[in-house]
């Protein structure tokens, strides 16, 4: 029987497998060392790597992401978690304007190695603040890379791409995941000896020819169980596209699936207004605007900020019900 | 951390103090175990899943929130950060509110929308429950510029951790509030850890944190926070400085929190500290049983009598959990309220326009 | 004749009167008033109204935006100058954490009536630190107003209508346009005596039949020069929409429009991932798809950071003749 | 600012000072005048529009750059602001590819694509040319730590403004840089202003912006930057602490800035600053004059030798700004370029999905 581990652990191994590649990887950030990590992410890597290469930082995310990017023009590669991504606000300036510009002004003469990792989402209880989906945010900037893995396998092929891309990418991960186990082949079961997979390449989880469902991160796996419900109580086939990264996007593969299923719909956990369903909808009404029977459409988090209340934060998020509930208005 | 500082001095003389009265001796008492039966019932009820995110006790730190607060009047204002409970019953907010805020319920205090992190209570001049690090710190001097503003003679009171000084938004608070001239009262509550690093690893500094106040000519003090007589003592210098030359001062309080982080940190993840350090602090520091101690040597009360208040305390814990417990959930469609004031109060602008994209 | 005034004088009268009108109006930011401001905007109004009222502050963004949100919450009512918009990287967590969020944390408890202004645009040659578009990062937020008016008139009613919102409100201001002239009525010209231009109410600023070009802020002007290049040189009858406000959004007057027009296009000088044209795309094809006889396109800044080289950046942000192009393609 | 300060105490005879020959002290001469007469040059070019943005000028400040930089070696690196054109050639950065930038050229130091604020060579360990205030000085802060962890014997000089010193990211640095142990130099180039505002108006501090840094327990100095010799010897000092010890230090640099805070200020809008002052500064405090006296006074060079390198400068200048005219801009697919470093180089990861999307 194949071997399963959890989202956290497909990390660790990333991580595990890159420090000891290369020397110029280090972690940083808030409790990922002696700590072990707020979410147990990086549990047994400073015990195994010791103070240079995994290394605990105040809360500064300012001072220490802008460190890294800093370290990163003299060839260090920084993995930087972010204990949740929602405190990327109070380094935004360092991330977007240092990391995402100083190549595109010094004329390419800079490059920043740099992962900038932690979870992206809500529904965790822990409020407004605490809840934000930036992945359209970062992705609306060229130079700039962003990474949503759905499942263990994902995560971990993904991030040791990640270390190893020249560029800014933001890597964002779950909470709710993290726990959740997955098929993870060991590096013997995997050609060239370990797993890596590269950017700009969906997946297409579950072949259909009625409808198309697009998705990245966690929202992956709610279409899937909409899909499952789509096919069981009402016949209708969806195929089930994870973009995997957003920027590179794999264009090409959403195309076709609509060109042959003639029905979009992009489910994401963010809110609606220029979320990343905004962007697939654009494109593919202008691309394959022939193809289309009905308008693309979007499930998103319900437009406001995340609410604490378990019962309400639960309902706002998407789940599979609303997204068959929406196949049906078009199918 | 408290270990760092020298034993309390008697501050049971100063003037502030001397004006306590047996009853407002006995109703600081009251507040403390208030706070911690408040806690504590929490605990039992976030481990009985009644409640979801984060749970930040402050069991350790009562006596600063209850003697800083204690000393304000009706122009002086509070904020904090998510270790937000204690503040909350300090300021006069009802345990029910609380409670069902945690659970939440409509009935909670920001009808629960905001959860444990996010308390607020305008009305009694309490502006949260902040759950960024130090994102507190400018709302809590432009508290003080609004006074300011608005000629009033007031101070805010802007509570952080130890490890929040090290959030650049604190100090451009510090060199606005020195620049501006502004009556803001920065209150670090040095609980000697943020999560599981210890203020060693997480600060540089000469003598203490506060010092770095120093560097933009602003009023410091460092002392500790286990005897309400003297944080009632020092910080009444501070608000006084506030009020009268409309002036900075930040205090750093050492204190020491019990448990963990919050509860996910229960095991006190890593081995940050020690079962030993945690014991003494509960045997040696333990805020209320210093001033349980002043209140039997004063004579204020007997054994019996704090054994009555303790147990009032816990009853109205208890039925604060009940209170959230038979709460409603806020209806599905309250989701979309609280958003825009103008879509609230149904004014023109709030009827102009699409202001929600939910297809 | 009337009365012309340009966009920089129409918004310095807007902040004089409404500062005479309600002593609760503060305006606060980096030269603003002894300096009489970077681009001169509030130019004379330290002089008359005072240090109390004019306030210059350290280069302190994140410290003194937050210093103004605190402010609000006591009934303040701050004008908050970025002299960059761009510079409210250094400030996004105070923006949207604490004023875009408190309120519904607060259970509605609080609200922060703040304006935080400057311009937003690129073309002047700063380089791509200094030429930040976030009008589709802030309004992507539920509890964000967004304003980027096109015109000296708008830019004078809609702040004072900004001034008075009681919600936090993002005005966005173009360095291209503050010396240009436009007729704007003095008080005693217009009914109630004084000019306020509500939000969430789109303006067309020229009727047509076969196409509908939609833009905001300095796009809007752009939009007209191609619209009439496009009746001069090939007949074709171009509406031009101006949103004036993103964030309360008037999407019925573009969905009018477009079902008479069945061509749409969105121009902005913002980059095209996420952009605000994704959004508006979406909803065309989402709520009009009937009436589409083509696939809605976009004229966005080229994608890529923006580059310093005069002639290149004028290249890259839209011109005329692009969108002339782009219209032919569907028309 | 300059006028603050004691005029500068004599510090040829300092063991680093002693080490210069003659040709060496000519050639900071050199490097001094070739700054100033390339600034002079842009400015008609930039008035005579060839150029776009702002034009932020080093004039008056030549000592600051000139006299740190001389003390560098292969491992010690240099950032700075937006006010980078001194920097830029003290670092042996070109004249052509610098003027050739401010024309927005192909043949510019970042391809036309960067301008007056972004000069950037890595190959001379210079890191740039920063356009948000402060921005730099968590990088700076990384370049030491880069250092550091590579194991190399070097220093990372970060220059910042006298107003820059209230963005937080700096206090973040100077925590990150006194808990890490990281061999940075800060350098406040404290030229009394931010942009309209002077340093009274902006900052509040005790005796001076540097004293901030004992808050953190990091060692400073303030000191007049008008003499070479004053500047190297006590910025000496610093370069040893970070290569031997490798610690941090922040240095004030007290000097003084001749024209507008950019072209566009060159009335010095709102009289923030006095004639007079202009004028007694460049009189008393021209770092080039007060460095030509010291020349003259050592019998290095005589009045004619100094003449004629002036004139050398000036004629490298006006044929940079040739070289510059007639340069070609970048091509238009150029805009493309530099965005990713994956696409750049044509890899398989930068042919993988779409990066770019311009329809
Ligand atoms: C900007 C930001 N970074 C990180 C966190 C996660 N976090 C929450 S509390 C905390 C520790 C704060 O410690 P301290 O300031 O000492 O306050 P205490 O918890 O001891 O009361 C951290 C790292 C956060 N909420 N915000
Ligand atoms: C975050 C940010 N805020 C504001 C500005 C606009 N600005 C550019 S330079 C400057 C003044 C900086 O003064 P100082 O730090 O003393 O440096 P100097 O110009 O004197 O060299 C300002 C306000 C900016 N570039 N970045
Ligand atoms: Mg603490
Ligand atoms: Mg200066």
């Amino acid at each position: 029987m194949p071997r399963q581990i959890t989202y956290r652990d497909a990390l660790r191994e990333a991580f595990d497998e890159e420090l000891a590649r290369d020397p110029m990887v280090v972690l940083m950030g808030e409790e990922v060392a002696q700590y072990n990590g707020a979410y147990k992410v990086t549990k047994g890597l400073w015990e195994k790597w010791g103070d240079k290469r995994i290394v605990d930082t105040p809360i500064s995310e300012a001072g220490f992401i802008g460190m890294g990017i800093g370290a990163s023009m003299l060839g260090v590669r920084p993995v930087m978690e972010l204990m949740f991504w929602s405190f990327y606000t109070v380094a935004w300036d360092q991330i977007i304007n240092n990391a995402g510009m100083v190549r595109y002004m010094s004329g390419g003469k800079i490059n920043c190695p740099i992962v900038i990792r932690g979870p992206a989402n809500g529904g965790t209880g822990v409020g407004a603040t605490h809840s934000h989906t930036p992945e359209n945010i970062m992705a609306s900037f060229p130079g700039m890379k962003v990474v949503c893995p759905s499942n263990a396998r994902d995560a971990k092929g993904l991030m040791k791409t990640a270390i190893r891309d020249n560029d800014p990418v933001m890597f964002m991960e779950s909470t709710a995941l993290y726990g959740e186990l997955w098929e993870v082949p060991s590096n013997d079961e995997v050609p060239g000896g370990e797993l890596i997979i590269p950017f700009g390449v969906a997946d297409i989880k579950r072949a259909g020819t009625d409808l198309t469902l697009i998705a990245h991160g966690r929202a992956v796996i709610t279409c899937l169980k909409a899909a499952e419900m789509l096919e069981a109580e009402h016949g209708i086939k969806a195929e089930v596209i994870d973009l995997r990264t957003i920027r590179p996007l794999d264009e090409d593969t959403i195309l076709e699936s609509v060109a042959k299923t003639h029905r979009a719909i992009y489910v994401e956990e963010g809110k609606p207004f220029c979320g990343v369903g905004a962007q697939i909808a654009y494109t593919i009404q202008n691309k394959v605007f022939d193809e289309l029977d009905a308008p693309v459409q979007r499930v998103c988090s319900l437009d406001a900020p995340a609410i604490y209340s378990p019962p309400l934060e639960k309902i706002q998020l998407p789940y599979p019900e609303v997204i068959v509930a929406k196949a049906l208005s078009i199918c | 951390m408290a270990t760092a500082i020298a034993p309390s001095a008697k501050h049971a003389d100063a003037p502030i103090n001397q004006k306590l009265t047996p009853q407002d001796k006995l109703d600081l008492h009251r507040q403390m175990v208030r706070i911690r039966a408040f806690e504590q019932l929490s605990l039992q009820h976030y481990v009985g899943n009644k409640m979801a995110g984060f749970l930040h006790l402050y069991i350790g730190q009562e006596s600063v929130a209850v003697g800083t607060i204690s000393l304000l009047g009706k122009n002086d204002h509070v904020i904090t950060a998510y270790r937000d409970h204690g503040h909350a019953l300090a300021v006069g907010m009802s345990m029910n509110e609380c409670m069902a805020e945690l659970f939440g319920k409509a009935t909670g205090c920001s009808k629960g929308k905001g959860g444990s992190m996010h308390y607020f209570a305008p009305d009694k001049n309490y502006w949260g429950g902040h759950g960024i690090v130090a994102g507190q710190t400018p709302l809590g001097l432009g508290l003080a510029y609004g006074l300011k503003y608005k000629g009033l003679k007031g101070a805010a009171l802007c509570f952080l951790g130890d490890g929040a000084v090290n959030q650049g938004t604190f100090h451009e608070s510090l060199n606005l509030a020195a620049l501006f001239n502004l009556p803001v009262v920065y209150i670090i509550e040095n609980n000697g850890y943020s999560m599981g690093t210890s203020q060693e690893r997480s600060s540089a500094f000469k003598s203490c944190l506060a010092e770095r106040a120093s560097g933009y000519d602003i009023e410091w003090e460092l002392f500790s926070g286990e005897d309400i007589y003297e944080v009632r003592a020092r910080t009444q210098v501070a608000i006084e400085r506030a009020h009268n030359e409309s002036r900075p001062t930040v205090l750093e309080i050492a204190t020491y929190r019990w448990l963990g982080h919050s509860v996910a940190d229960s095991s006190h993840s890593g081995g940050y500290r020690t079962k030993e350090e945690i014991e003494r602090h509960q045997a040696e520091h333990d805020p209320v049983e210093v001033w349980k101690r002043n209140l039997l040597a004063e004579g204020i009360a007997t054994e019996a009598e704090l054994k009555k208040i303790d147990k009032e305390a816990f009853t109205e814990a208890e039925e604060s959990a009940e209170f959230a417990k038979n709460s409603p959930y806020p209806e599905p469609e309250s989701i979309f309220e609280d958003v825009y004031w103008e879509v609230d109060n149904k004014t023109d602008s709030g009827r102009s326009g699409r202001h929600f994209f939910n297809d």
